[in-house]
């Protein structure tokens, strides 16, 4: 392989590809007035930078990319713009001259500071020479996991993705408290629909739904061995769960999945990966420090068969807590996007007048 | 023997891939949504199903080939129904087509409304 | 030209970073300006992914030592690139930076929710999403004391 | 190669689709341009699993499938009813209502 790429290098060819076509609707972004074409390319935007991710060897990113930005933010902001309008108003072209000086200035010197950064796929950058490599040569050891990105992100940077979890709860109840936790108002009766007959859709969702929410499972479940993990799964769970609200109804989907589970599902979470670096504590461990997530007279009982040979056991707190950690992830995740969704969608124009009186 | 599969599986891939840009270009250059609806949904299927029997020729079998069986089912379970819903919710919006001899059926009054006056 | 290539990733950042910025400079529509935040969001993340390829690569999931997967994606390389820059015979990229972009992601789409929510209630107390108009609505109500119409 | 060639013209269809999701004209052929370019997504993360050498990550091609038809039911039933919480109609529904 050549160190440095070539115009006919497949690789880079379909990079720049992908990134012109990025360039491309981030383009006709900025130029579109109606906020729905600005929502239709930004989920094209996503689509197109998943697969550039998968080009740059990031398949887990691009997993969280395709099912984050095509699929649940799309849904968060038609949800947002049905509780304000389509259009943005037209500004006077004078006010766009400061923005762009602004913009062509920062551009201009972030451009100059490109020029000074290592070339792409430099494999000696002090990036790629040092941490990440050292975590690739420790990982099957000290963890067992053959998909480092899980072990870093599950094991060596527990404590961090415990916060990015906080977060993302802490997002939900925002979300919750601003909009409510469901429809308040009574759901007006189906618009007339003449001429529209939903029965192959609700057939076709009947049989998705399941299939979804199964391969969620598998994602989350896989996690270890290939891409994927507790982040993922958890978006792809509540995609399950909007699929069915959007064909059913939002109603029938409540009945289901009532607001409070869904709330408590996602502190839950939170509480399940707090609870297992106490446990690592209690232990004589250090926090989220899995080794000691079993007492050593307990570990000496757990048969070495249970994960694939005796060499293997002493990964077994590792392999548990990361299972536990990421089990609390996929629910906090799942459950916080569908109390997101929620909120969109069960609020009404009406909630907003009936509130004003009050 | 292997060599020989994997170079009918890129015959295949090669076709539905072709069959995939002849529908965007008729995605560009048909006249209204539902030509449009039409170019796009039949060589989306046609070309996803070309390709991904050309990639299981060349995979040849193993846990690979079932995900890519699994990539088929779910192509052929979405892309139609959408392409269903979507021309039918353009329907009920009362876009008409702009070409064919088409009588606009609506349901709710079963009127016959002439050609080329809105539907709405 | 070699120069051009291997830095384009970085110049394409530049400017969807700026595109981003722009939006949310020049729109006053407050929805319009969550969506260039997240254009800008996604930008960082597309910075970080570049820095962590490595030329002849592949994604950080271990592949077993001498299986056949490995053997297939060691002979795409030249064997002294290999011993230089391999681990256990395969060449990796960068896995830190996926982890990094992998949380940010999520945790943008709940702001972003966030964001979102803001404004929906700001349309609500307000009627109206445009900055310019809020700015004006609320300067009205300043000047009128007590409880909103 | 002949990998190669395919996913090139997979790109090349891809551009073809942002060029009608841009030009519109109405929302419908946007929402028909994005789905229409998430199959072929579909297909060309398929591809590029087997020109990289690592076809295991054929799962995120399964996700593509399966999230890129969630969202195309959301435009649809967005731009048709102004709705995200309301249920799609049956035709016995419908009918109930008529009489």
């Amino acid at each position: 392989m050549i160190a440095e790429p070539t115009f006919f290098d497949v690789n880079l060819a379909i990079d720049i590809v992908l990134l012109v076509m990025l360039l491309v609707v981030a383009g006709a972004i900025v130029r579109t007035r109606s906020l729905l074409t600005a929502i239709i390319l930004f989920g094209i935007y996503s689509l197109v930078s998943a697969v550039w991710l998968v080009v740059m060897d990031a398949p887990d990113v691009a997993f969280t990319e395709a099912v984050v930005g095509a699929g649940i933010s799309t849904i968060v902001l038609l949800g947002a713009i049905l509780l304000t309008r389509g259009e943005a108003e037209r500004g006077d072209w004078r006010r766009l001259i400061a923005p762009a000086l602004v913009c062509v200035t920062v551009g201009g010197v972030l451009i100059y500071a490109a020029t000074g950064l290592p070339a792409l796929g430099d494999a000696s950058s002090p990036v790629n020479a040092y941490v990440g490599r050292a975590y690739l040569e420790a990982a099957p050891n000290d963890i067992g996991v053959p998909n480092t990105v899980t072990a870093v992100l599950a094991s060596y940077r527990g404590f961090d993705t415990f916060g990015e979890v906080v977060v993302i709860f802490a997002a939900g109840v925002g979300v919750a408290l601003m909009l409510g936790f469901g429809p308040r108002a009574s759901l007006a009766p189906p618009p007339q629909v003449m001429g529209d007959h939903h029965v192959v859709l609700r057939v076709a969702a009947k049989l998705l739904i399941p299939l979804i929410a199964l391969y969620a499972l598998y994602v989350q479940f896989h996690g270890d061995l290939g891409a994927g993990g507790g982040f993922q799964a958890g978006v792809i769970m509540a995609a399950a769960v909007i699929l069915h609200a959007l064909v059913f109804g939002l109603r029938e989907t409540m009945a289901a999945v009532t607001p409070k589970v869904a709330r408590s599902v996602a502190s839950l979470g939170v509480l399940l990966y707090a609870g297992v670096g106490v446990v690592c504590m209690m232990n004589g461990g250090l926090f989220l420090d899995y080794d000691y997530l079993f007492p050593p007279h307990i570990e000496k009982e757990i048969p070495g068969w249970l994960l694939g040979g005796p060499e293997s056991a002493h990964h077994w707190g590792q392999h548990f807590g990361i299972m536990l950690i990421e089990l609390g992830v996929l629910l906090t995740v799942a459950a916080t996007m569908v109390t997101i969704f929620y909120g969109f969608a069960g609020r009404s124009v009406d909630d907003a007048q009936r509130e004003a009186k009050r | 023997m292997a060599d020989v599969l994997a170079w009918i599986g890129g015959g295949f891939v090669v076709v539905g891939v072709a069959l995939s840009v002849l529908g965007a270009v008729g995605v560009l250059r048909f006249p209204d949504v539902y030509t449009r609806i039409h170019a796009a949904s039949i060589t989306d299927t046609g070309g996803a199903s070309l390709v991904l029997l050309g990639l299981c020729l060349i995979s040849g079998f193993s846990l690979i080939t079932l995900k890519l069986a699994l990539i088929w089912a779910f192509v052929m379970l979405t892309a139609p129904v959408a392409a269903n819903a979507l021309a039918n919710a353009a329907f009920g919006s009362g876009h008409k087509p702009r070409i064919g001899a088409f009588q606009i059926v609506r349901t709710d009054e079963r009127r016959k409304t002439p050609r080329g006056t809105d539907a709405t | 030209m070699t120069f051009f290539l291997s830095h384009f990733n970085y110049f394409a950042v530049a400017v969807l970073m700026m595109a981003g910025l722009f939006i949310v400079f020049s729109s006053g529509n407050l929805i319009k300006r969550t969506i260039g935040l997240a254009i800008f969001q996604t930008a960082t993340g597309l910075f970080y992914i570049s820095l962590g390829k490595v030329t002849g690569g592949t994604a950080p999931i271990v592949v077993e030592p001498g299986s056949a997967e490995a053997r297939e994606l060691a002979s795409r390389l030249d064997p002294a690139y290999l011993a230089q820059h391999g681990v256990d015979g395969v060449v990796y990229s960068n896995p830190l930076p996926s982890v990094l972009i992998l949380t940010a992601i999520v945790v943008g789409v709940a702001t972003l929710a966030v964001g979102l929510a803001i404004a929906v209630r700001i349309r609500e107390a307000y009627g109206s999403v445009e900055a310019d108009e809020i700015e004006v609505l609320s300067r009205v109500e300043s000047t009128q004391p007590g409880p909103r119409a | 190669m002949l990998l190669a060639a395919g996913a090139a013209g997979l790109l090349a269809a891809m551009a073809m689709m942002i060029v009608r999701a841009i030009m519109g004209p109405s929302h419908y052929d946007r929402i028909l341009a994005v789905n229409s370019f998430g199959t072929k997504t579909v297909l060309l993360l398929a591809l590029v699993g087997f020109l990289f050498g690592r076809p295991a990550f054929l799962d995120i091609a399964i996700v593509y499938a399966l999230i890129n038809f969630v969202t195309t039911i959301a435009l649809m039933k967005f731009f048709r009813y102004r709705s995200l919480a309301q249920p799609l109609a049956t035709r016995a529904d419908e009918e109930a209502r008529h009489g």
